[in-house]
């Protein structure tokens, strides 16, 4: 019995979460450090596991077992793939960043109240996040899996809800209402989705007898668990409506803008950047997995969606005068192509999803974070309230840019690697498909770019005028995240080369064989 | 020596990246270090040239390898050079010309406090430029691809604070998007027929395939190429692009990325020889550009717009070359050459002129200018010689090559591409004669008058000194400037003649692109002896309308074709109302949709639930008989139920 | 009739008795009822002997004793092996001894002794006259307001009665799951009512509202207990007997030389069909099930808080027992009859409890609303009507109790000068005045939207699933689907707490005796342990999840 | 006489009860009509013990009267203290909880 890696990364930024929790709230600073050294402590963790895994050897590893809950036929199980790894390293990088970022977003308001911790509050919850997306990217049973996917919610709830933007255009009361809103809003939406998944879990259980991932793969690929073909299609689609909430999915995205918009820029990246990827990374663990025929036959429809979702979004992202919103999105756009490469069936398409998943998060924390600076410099969210800011903020002006030409997925930049994978992994399998899809580059390069326009460019606002550039603690968040995009673009294949086989896995689980290249064929 | 080539990318990489992360203490170098590492690019450049022209001409080719980039189940992409001929010509033109802009900068920049960045993105530019040429796979070639083109937007827009500089960068990185497009489609067409999508292997397999997937790729590759050309119907953007400062103008959207479309053509040769359609397109795409670009050309009156459309119909020539096939190839390149110094050598002029006119550029308000800049004038001159193909100048060879290649295509098609040819050599001496005339020559228009219009006040800080309204006090610019001009307008002098005696630059690039001598159904002499005619009635027309008299300071209104003319022939009026507009009315009524249709669904529900539950509340009316009555009711049903059950 | 049958039935009793056998009672297997009964019956005598000072403390010293030594009992039992191996029937076939009613019976009684903190809880009430006071009248007898009450006051009285009528009730919640003939269901079921109405009526404060409640509950409950009894009739008509046994032998036809005189009524399935009908009626109405249901809400509201947590705990998991013994061991052969008809309950219970609750103002009549939906939830998993059922509805049960206990003991805190602050505007933003209360009384919320990590979604998931795998898949989905709308209320509340700006003529938050902080933190810790490591209490039920016959 | 007779007078007076519960508003004509059902309940029960000719049925009676008489200990001073303090015993008069 090794030591349990897996567990611990989860463990420990739990145990962070009450320990920050804990501290009183004279000693609010203390909070903030104790919640950024247990981020990093996590990362390192992470790194571990990284290194640790072996991309040539079993599907699963660093697995750990335990007897849990036998009635249930639920076991802990704990076990990554490729994906897995790639995903839980995303997080646990992604996080110290989040809280470096929200470092004076939680500070009361009025300091007299001893009883009411906010900051405290903030981090620990933060924290509680991380250690719930991290085990719901290492559960290798669906029960344990669900279990996270569900509860995670909650500590979301209160950080959306609970914390917003220091200055509001609207002025504090209805900034609370709108918060509470949108934190209402997200639970519900995905609440609604968890619980229509429990049914499918219920029959899951009925029909399997257990929640193991690897047994009930096995069984259905050795074909001593059959199931009944309606079957299979009632519960890959329970599972497939909450990922699909979760990703989100037109027409299932409308509480992202809100949440996004209402949100700090940290939770706000939190939501994008690190908790919706659970639920595309699910599809691509659970549905594919369990349900290959089902999924098979809800390809087309499920790729239509996408394609709306991709364009749709662009397009909203183009007609929306409130920065955070566009960035949510834009976000939308991105997981309708993260959707449309999972479900391309094609080792490139899934390969470039999983990618995806990866740099969309940086991507989005680089440009989301930086908004987040600009943001709380002017107190306002609205486009239009900015204007020539790279005069007075170059290097703010700079990093906005770079983290937009990654949004639009510029070639030499790491999410141009992923979207172009996407692209020809679905290509080669649905032309028509693949070739609409295109029409999104071109949308994300205005938005992007009319973004950037309508804020840095042009003569200096009064408002903006005296606008401080990027402070050291800003810098320090950022930088890493610019040197990451451009070393991801640049040179992918540490990346490839760990999801590569887990993908392979996955093809032969769906029993799909990439397109042969029509000259190769003639061969 | 194969490793040196990435050092060709690297070194301008290296530059960039300094010049931009280094921050305001390199303000004092900034320049320097990026002139120095672009001469170093060409000093590799010219070494391996040196190293090439060494081998036989089979041997030329050589490759470099550094590291596998996107490794995929099925799919790979590597980070890998090929220098041959082709990319060689490039490598010089881009370092070479690009190396005397550097320096020409130096000066035309002097009083810019952000200099520095200035010469960060020409660096950057030069990177993704070489990149572009040498890399080995469409792939790679598509990085170098979005590279220059986001070179292109930081430059175009360099003056931000400029509203309509900000607009002309977005507008060009988006028509350029729309081309990207087409490439990345056609790398995934190559992807999905041959596996693969290196220069090599796909070029080899063409024959396997069908026309028809060879005609889809081909177009796609077209489309970009439109994009990145500024070929109708993806021009729009270039004559905003002058929005930038002059020395960019200079280099990228006269030199050396706006060829970049031709040079895709062409390296794509096999792909295109398989598909006349697409052959037929290109040429088609070509006359039309060469033509419009002319007649943009001839109305405008800002001297750099009016330089802008000449570039447009210039590559016009290369792209109907290039559509020409193996007749066409290599005088594609080679007058993508000799433009590359002529109008280079035109722009660094004008930019020369505007340097000593307080940026002004509208030519009315030049004129008899020769007196003030001769060295200016001189080159500036030699440069408009080459342009309209006098007899002699390196213009003169290489057009002439090809209006005769496009009467070669035989048939009507041969005949109307070469008489479009014709009329096209006829146009750009009536344009550029007039340009010539307003700007050098006739009387001082620009004394006593206030300058630049207030309107649009002057942007560059070396105006700021000269102060607004003060009477221009024109003078010649320093030789950091001039320098680079005339050893252009050499270029542009002799670069024809040398290449074309002995068809050296035929033997050069045939390696490549194998090449065809063209049978035009009239003698070759007389093809010359027409273009030099058509040219001198051109110059003819413009003197009798600019020369003799004196130009009014306000344009006249002027007939339709002019005033349309003035407005890019309505194109982008047309962009405005039907993509503008219409993308606007679509995302706003999109917004609309989402709000109040897909949310309203959700909060739909939850009022419904809200009013459903209120109803039924009322049951509960607090009154403890009715709530026996419902006891009791539902006690009956429950019995009524149970025996029902039973009885059925 | 025959002349015949009757002079038999005379002279059979006509016959001189040599000797009368005794009744043989197995005290042993009896004793947690008995020492609960008997605790009650000396708390009787302590009002009637013990001088006022010293009445409370030593009724509470009588009443955790008794129910303490009860559980203690009930446990020695269980690990005595009368749960599994030697269940059987104890006191002349009145009573059952196995799995289900040890386990209901601990659970009631932990309940209880939640319950007697909660009671004896002064902390919370202004002294009035230098006494400490809790939630009951100082003289349930004198009208609110009048001058015999402010003397009562003034004299410092305080019902101490409360505690033997709550001892009472215990007695008998802890038949009658264990009843194991209809006239013991009846005697049970009347034995733990009464005393709960009168408890309903002795409020401090609010007065008229509790002894409205108390009415309604009484009449109504009177009502139901008529439609019982009459059930019971008609079914010792069917099958001559009240056993539960015999009864469920006649259902069988395993009984088969039926009295040809008598084949009129006996083993005549109208017969049958009704009574039971309106025996399972009677105990939907204490389970509050839909269209049962419509005291709870009014009852709930009215009655004193600490009564209605425990009231709200205990009689839905007396009563849920006393229905699973009766639809197990004496109509399993009717299943195909109940079924659809559970089934139609349990769908309107579910979604009328949580639509109604969506527009609640009154935190104590919410949680009534949601009390009813998870009524509808249980019958889900004893739609089941397997032993995977029954342990999960034991389990539900379990877990249930605790999480409602705290809640209402929450509620108890939350006070302003009209005493507890009950409407929910009043609620918001007391996480910023007094976030660990708020925090408390959100986990009860999220246990009871069944949140994974907490006992709630152990619970649902239970039911849910047991009801799947006896193939009623439909009730699943229209459970899954009214949790989403009850998550909806709950949500509320907590953005009430939570998001809201606290008003600032809003309620305080009294700081309890260790009594309620007890009974508080343990239902904390019960939600949690049983939501994130389940496994024992599951493995508890199910190996009570078996019935004696 | 048909014994089945009696069960037919059971169910008329339970019936009649329960009307009465659901019709009157005076509390204690109400619970007057619950002591009716219950009465009909012993009825049944005796009429059906003397058809099994066991005596089940009449010992439930027995008790019945008994439950009934500690309801009526409980409802009297449950319905009298309400009735002093608003002095109605309407059973509507007590609907300050609705909703």
């Amino acid at each position: 019995m090794s030591f349990p890696l897996l567990t611990a990364t989860a463990v420990l930024p739990a145990l962070g979460a009450i320990a920050t929790a804990a501290v009183p709230a004279a000693r609010r600073n203390a909070a903030k450090w104790l919640a950024l050294g247990v981020s990093l402590a996590t990362l390192v963790l992470a790194v571990i596991v990284l290194v640790r895994f072996d991309p040539d050897g079993d599907r699963y590893q660093l697995t750990e077992s335990h007897a849990w809950i036998a009635d249930f036929g639920v076991r802990y199980e704990l076990g990554v793939d490729g994906i897995g790894v790639a995903l839980v390293a995303l997080t646990a990088l992604l996080i110290p960043f989040i809280i470096l970022a929200g470092w004076h977003d939680a500070d009361p308001l009025e300091t007299g109240n001893t009883r009411w911790r906010p900051t405290q509050g903030f981090f620990a919850l933060i924290l509680a996040v991380e250690a719930m997306v991290i085990i719901s990217f290492e559960a290798t049973d669906v029960f344990l899996f669900y279990i996270f996917f569900e509860a995670m919610l909650i500590p979301m709830y209160f950080l959306i809800g609970g914390f917003g933007d220091r200055a509001h255009e609207h002025g504090e009361e209805t900034a609370s209402t709108q918060r509470s809103y949108a934190a209402v809003k997200f639970l519900l939406y995905n609440l609604v989705g968890g619980l229509i998944m429990l049914a499918a879990v219920i029959g899951l259980y009925v029909v399997a007898g257990n929640f193991s991932l690897q047994e009930i793969a096995e069984a259905r690929a050795n074909g001593s668990l059959e199931m009944a073909t309606s079957t299979e299609r009632w519960l890959f689609l329970g599972f497939f409506f909450a990922f699909a909430v979760k990703a989100p999915l037109w027409p299932l995205h409308t509480w992202l803008p809100n949440a996004m918009g209402e949100a700090t820029t940290p939770v706000a990246v939190l939501i994008t950047a690190v908790v919706d990827k659970v639920g595309t990374f699910a599809m691509l663990r659970f549905c594919l997995q369990l349900f290959p025929e089902a999924s098979k036959w809800a390809t087309p429809a499920i790729l239509v969606l996408a394609l709306i979702s991709i364009i749709y979004g662009a397009l909203l992202a183009v007609g929306q005068r409130d920065i955070k919103r566009l960035v949510a999105y834009a976000s939308i756009s991105h997981f309708g192509f993260i959707i449309m490469g999972i479900f391309a069936m094609t080792s490139q398409g899934q390969s470039g999803a999983t990618l995806y998943m990866v740099n969309h998060g940086i991507s989005t924390a680089a440009l989301m974070l930086v908004a987040g600076f600009l943001i709380s410099r002017r107190g306002s969210r609205l486009i239009a309230d900015y204007g020539g800011v790279q005069k007075v903020a170059p290097v703010l002006a700079g990093t906005f840019l770079i983290g937009g030409l990654a949004t639009l997925s510029l070639p030499g930049l790491a999410p141009f690697v992923s979207e172009f994978l996407v692209l020809v992994g679905t290509f080669a399998r649905y032309p028509v498909i693949g070739i609409i899809a295109t029409v999104g580059i071109v949308l994300a390069a205005l938005y992007v770019l009319v973004l950037y326009q309508r804020t840095m460019t042009g003569p200096v606002k009064a408002e903006v005028e005296g606008m401080p550039d990027l402070r050291a603690r800003e810098l320090v968040v950022v930088a890493p995240l610019i040197v990451l995009l451009i070393f991801l673009g640049v040179f992918p294949k540490p990346l490839t080369d760990i999801v590569d086989p887990a993908v392979e896995h996955t093809m032969s689980d769906v029993q799909k064989k990439d397109p042969q290249p029509e000259v190769e064929a003639a061969k | 020596m194969e490793n040196l080539i990435a050092l060709l990318v690297a070194a301008p990489l290296l530059g960039a990246a300094v010049l931009l992360c280094g921050g305001r203490r390199l303000d004092a170098v900034g320049h320097l270090i990026g002139t120095a590492l672009a001469a170093a690019s060409f000093v590799i450049g010219v070494v391996l040239f040196a190293d090439m022209v060494g081998k036989d001409a089979e041997h030329r080719e050589m490759g470099q390898h550094l590291f596998s980039w996107i490794p995929v189940e099925g799919f790979q992409a590597d980070v890998a050079f090929q220098l041959d001929q082709l990319s060689m010509t490039f490598v010089l033109l881009i370092t070479g010309v690009g190396s005397l802009i550097h320096v020409y900068s130096i000066g035309y920049m002097e009083h810019d406090e952000r200099r520095r960045r200035f010469f960060g993105y020409l660096n950057l530019f030069l990177a993704a430029m070489l990149l572009l040429v040498l890399a080995d796979n469409y792939l790679l070639l598509y990085v170098g691809w979005e590279g220059v083109g986001l070179a292109s937007y930081l430059l175009i827009g360099f003056w931000q604070h400029k509203p309509s500089a900000a607009t002309a960068a977005k507008k060009a990185f988006l028509v350029n998007r729309v081309g990207d497009v087409g490439l990345s489609i056609a790398i995934m067409l190559m992807f999905t027929t041959f596996g693969t999508f290196a220069f090599g292997p796909v070029l080899e397999a063409t024959g396997e395939t069908g026309e028809g997937k060879l005609t889809a790729i081909a177009l796609m590759l077209l489309l970009a190429a439109c994009g990145k050309s500024a070929q109708v119907p993806l021009q729009s953007w270039l004559g905003d692009a002058m929005e930038g400062p002059t020395p960019v103008s200079a280099l990228i959207h006269a030199a050396t990325m706006v060829t970049a479309g031709v040079y895709l053509i062409v390296r794509s040769a096999d792909i295109f020889n398989g598909s006349p359609d697409a052959q037929l397109v290109t040429t088609v795409v070509g006359a039309v550009t060469l033509l419009f670009g002319a007649i943009v050309g001839c109305a405008k009156d800002d001297i750099k717009k009016a330089l802008a459309g000449s570039t447009m119909s210039q590559i016009g020539y290369m792209v109907l070359a290039a559509g020409l096939g193996p007749i066409g190839y290599v005088f594609a390149i080679m007058h993508l050459v000799t433009h590359g110094f002529f109008k280079a050598g035109l722009f660094l002029g004008a930019g020369s002129v505007m340097h000593g006119m307080n940026d002004e550029v509208d030519m009315r308000k030049y004129g008899g200018l020769r007196k003030y800049m001769p060295v200016t004038f001189v080159t500036f001159g030699l440069g408009y010689l080459a342009i309209i193909g006098f007899p002699g100048l390196s213009g003169f060879f290489s057009k002439d090559k090809i209006i005769e290649a496009a009467f070669a295509k035989g048939g009507t098609e041969g005949w109307i591409l070469g008489s479009v040819a014709l009329l096209g050599a006829a146009i750009t001496a009536y344009y550029m004669t007039r340009v010539m005339l307003m700007t050098f020559f006739g009387e001082e228009r620009w004394r006593s008058r206030p300058t630049a219009s207030p309107a649009e006040p002057s942007v560059e800080p070396a105006a700021e000194h000269h102060g607004e309204h003060a009477e221009p006090h024109p003078h010649e610019s320093p030789r950091v400037m001039t320098i680079p001009m005339i050893v252009l307008a050499v270029g542009s002098v002799f670069g024809g003649a040398y290449f074309s005696l002995g068809d050296r630059f035929i033997h050069w690039l045939e390696p490549v692109t194998e090449h065809a001598h063209g049978h035009p159904p009239i003698s070759a002499l007389t093809v010359t002896a027409a273009t030099v005619a058509v040219m001198v009635i051109g110059v003819g027309l413009a003197w009798l309308q600019y020369g003799r008299g004196p130009v009014p300071v306000a344009a006249p209104r002027g007939s339709l074709l002019t005033r349309a003319a003035r407005r890019d022939l309505l194109q982008d009026d047309f962009n405005h109302v039907v993509l503008v507009r219409g993308g606007e009315h679509l995302t706003r009524s999109l917004v609309y949709v989402d709000h109040t249709l897909v949310d309203g669904v959700v909060n739909g529900t939850a009022a419904t639930m809200g009013g459903l539950s209120g109803r039924l509340r009322r049951v509960q009316n607090g009154y403890a008989r009715s709530y026996a009555v419902s006891m009791f009711g539902g006690a009956a049903i429950l019995i009524a139920v149970t025996l029902l059950m039973r009885a059925v | 009739m025959s002349a015949s049958a009757v002079h038999s039935l005379w002279t059979t009793a006509a016959d001189p008795i040599t000797k009368i056998d005794a009744p043989k009672i197995e005290y042993g297997q009896l004793s947690p009822t008995l020492i609960v009964i008997g605790a009650a019956i000396i708390g009787v005598l302590v009002e009637a002997f013990v001088p006022r000072k010293s009445r409370y403390y030593t009724q509470m010293f009588v009443s955790v004793v008794a129910l303490a030594a009860a559980f203690a009992a009930v446990v020695a039992l269980a690990a005595g092996g009368y749960g599994t191996t030697k269940a059987g029937i104890a006191a002349m076939g009145a009573i059952a001894v196995d799995g289900p009613a040890l386990f209901l019976q601990g659970t009631i009684l932990l309940a209880g002794v939640l319950g007697v903190f909660t009671f004896a809880e002064r902390r919370l009430d202004p002294e009035a006259h230098g006494n400490r006071v809790d939630s009951f009248a100082a003289q349930a007898a004198s009208v609110p307001g009048s001058d015999s009450e402010k003397a009562a006051v003034k004299a410092g009285f305080t019902t101490t009665e409360v505690f033997p009528l709550l001892l009472f009730a215990i007695g008998g919640m802890l038949v009658f799951p264990a009843a194991n003939d209809l006239l013991t269901l009846f005697i049970a079921l009347e034995v733990f009512s009464l005393p709960l109405y009168l408890l309903c009526a002795v409020a401090r404060r609010k007065r008229l509202m509790s002894q409205e409640a108390a009415v309604k509950y009484f009449l109504l409950g009177a009502f139901a207990s008529a439609f019982t009894l009459f059930g019971i009739a008609l079914l010792y008509g069917y099958a001559g007997s009240v056993k539960y046994a015999t009864i469920a032998q006649v259902v069988d036809g395993t009984i088969g030389d039926i009295n040809p005189a008598l084949a009129g009524t006996m083993g005549n399935d109208v017969l049958l069909l009704i009574g039971a009908a309106m025996v399972i009626m009677g105990l939907l109405f204490k389970v509050g099930a839909v269209p049962f249901h419509m005291w709870t809400p009014d009852v709930y509201q009215g009655a004193p808080t600490p009564v209605t947590g425990f009231m709200a705990a205990a009689t839905k998991v007396a009563a849920f027992g006393a229905l699973l013994r009766l639809l197990y061991v004496v109509l399993p052969g009717l299943r195909w009859d109940w079924r659809p008809v559970m089934w139609a309950v349990a769908v309107v219970t579910m979604l009328g409890g949580a639509i109604v609750a969506i527009t609640q103002t009154d935190i104590k009549r919410l949680l009534a609303y949601s009390s009813i939906a998870h009524a509808g939830f249980i019958l889900a998993g004893v739609i089941a009507a397997s032993p995977d059922g029954v342990s999960s509805v034991l389990f539900y049960l379990g877990a249930y109790s605790f999480v409602t206990i705290g809640a209402f003991a929450v509620v108890t805190l939350v006070r302003d000068a009209g005493g507890e602050a009950t409407h929910l505007s009043k609620w918001a933003g007391l996480g910023r005045r007094s976030p660990l209360v708020a925090a408390v009384f959100a986990v009860f919320l999220l246990a009871f939207a069944g949140i994974p990590l907490t006992s709630g979604f152990a619970g649902k998931f239970a039911v849910f699933k047991a009801a799947a795998e006896g193939g009623a898949g439909g009730i699943v989905v229209v459970g899954v689907i009214s949790s989403a709308i009850a998550a909806f209320f709950y949500i509320r509340v907590i953005v009430l707490m939570f998001f809201s700006e606290p008003r600032p003529e809003g309620p305080t938050v009294a700081v309890p005796s260790p009594l309620t902080m007890t009974a508080i933190g343990v239902g904390v810790a019960v939600t949690l342990v049983l939501g994130v490591a389940p496994q024992y209490f599951l493995d508890l039920a199910g190996q009570a999840g078996v019935f004696v016959r | 006489m048909n014994p089945v007779n009696y069960l037919y007078l059971a169910s008329l007076l339970f019936t009649i009860g329960a009307t009465g519960v659901l019709i009157r508003r005076n509390a204690i004509v109400v619970f007057m009509c619950v002591e009716l059902m219950l009465n009909a309940c012993n009825l049944a029960l005796v009429a059906f013990s003397r058809m099994h000719g066991n005596l089940d049925g009449q010992i439930i009676a027995f008790f019945t009267m008994v439950v009934a008489a500690a309801e009526v200990v409980v409802g009297l001073a449950i319905i009298v203290s309400l009735f002093r303090s608003r002095h109605s015993a309407s059973v509507d008069d007590a609907s300050l909880m609705k909703l």
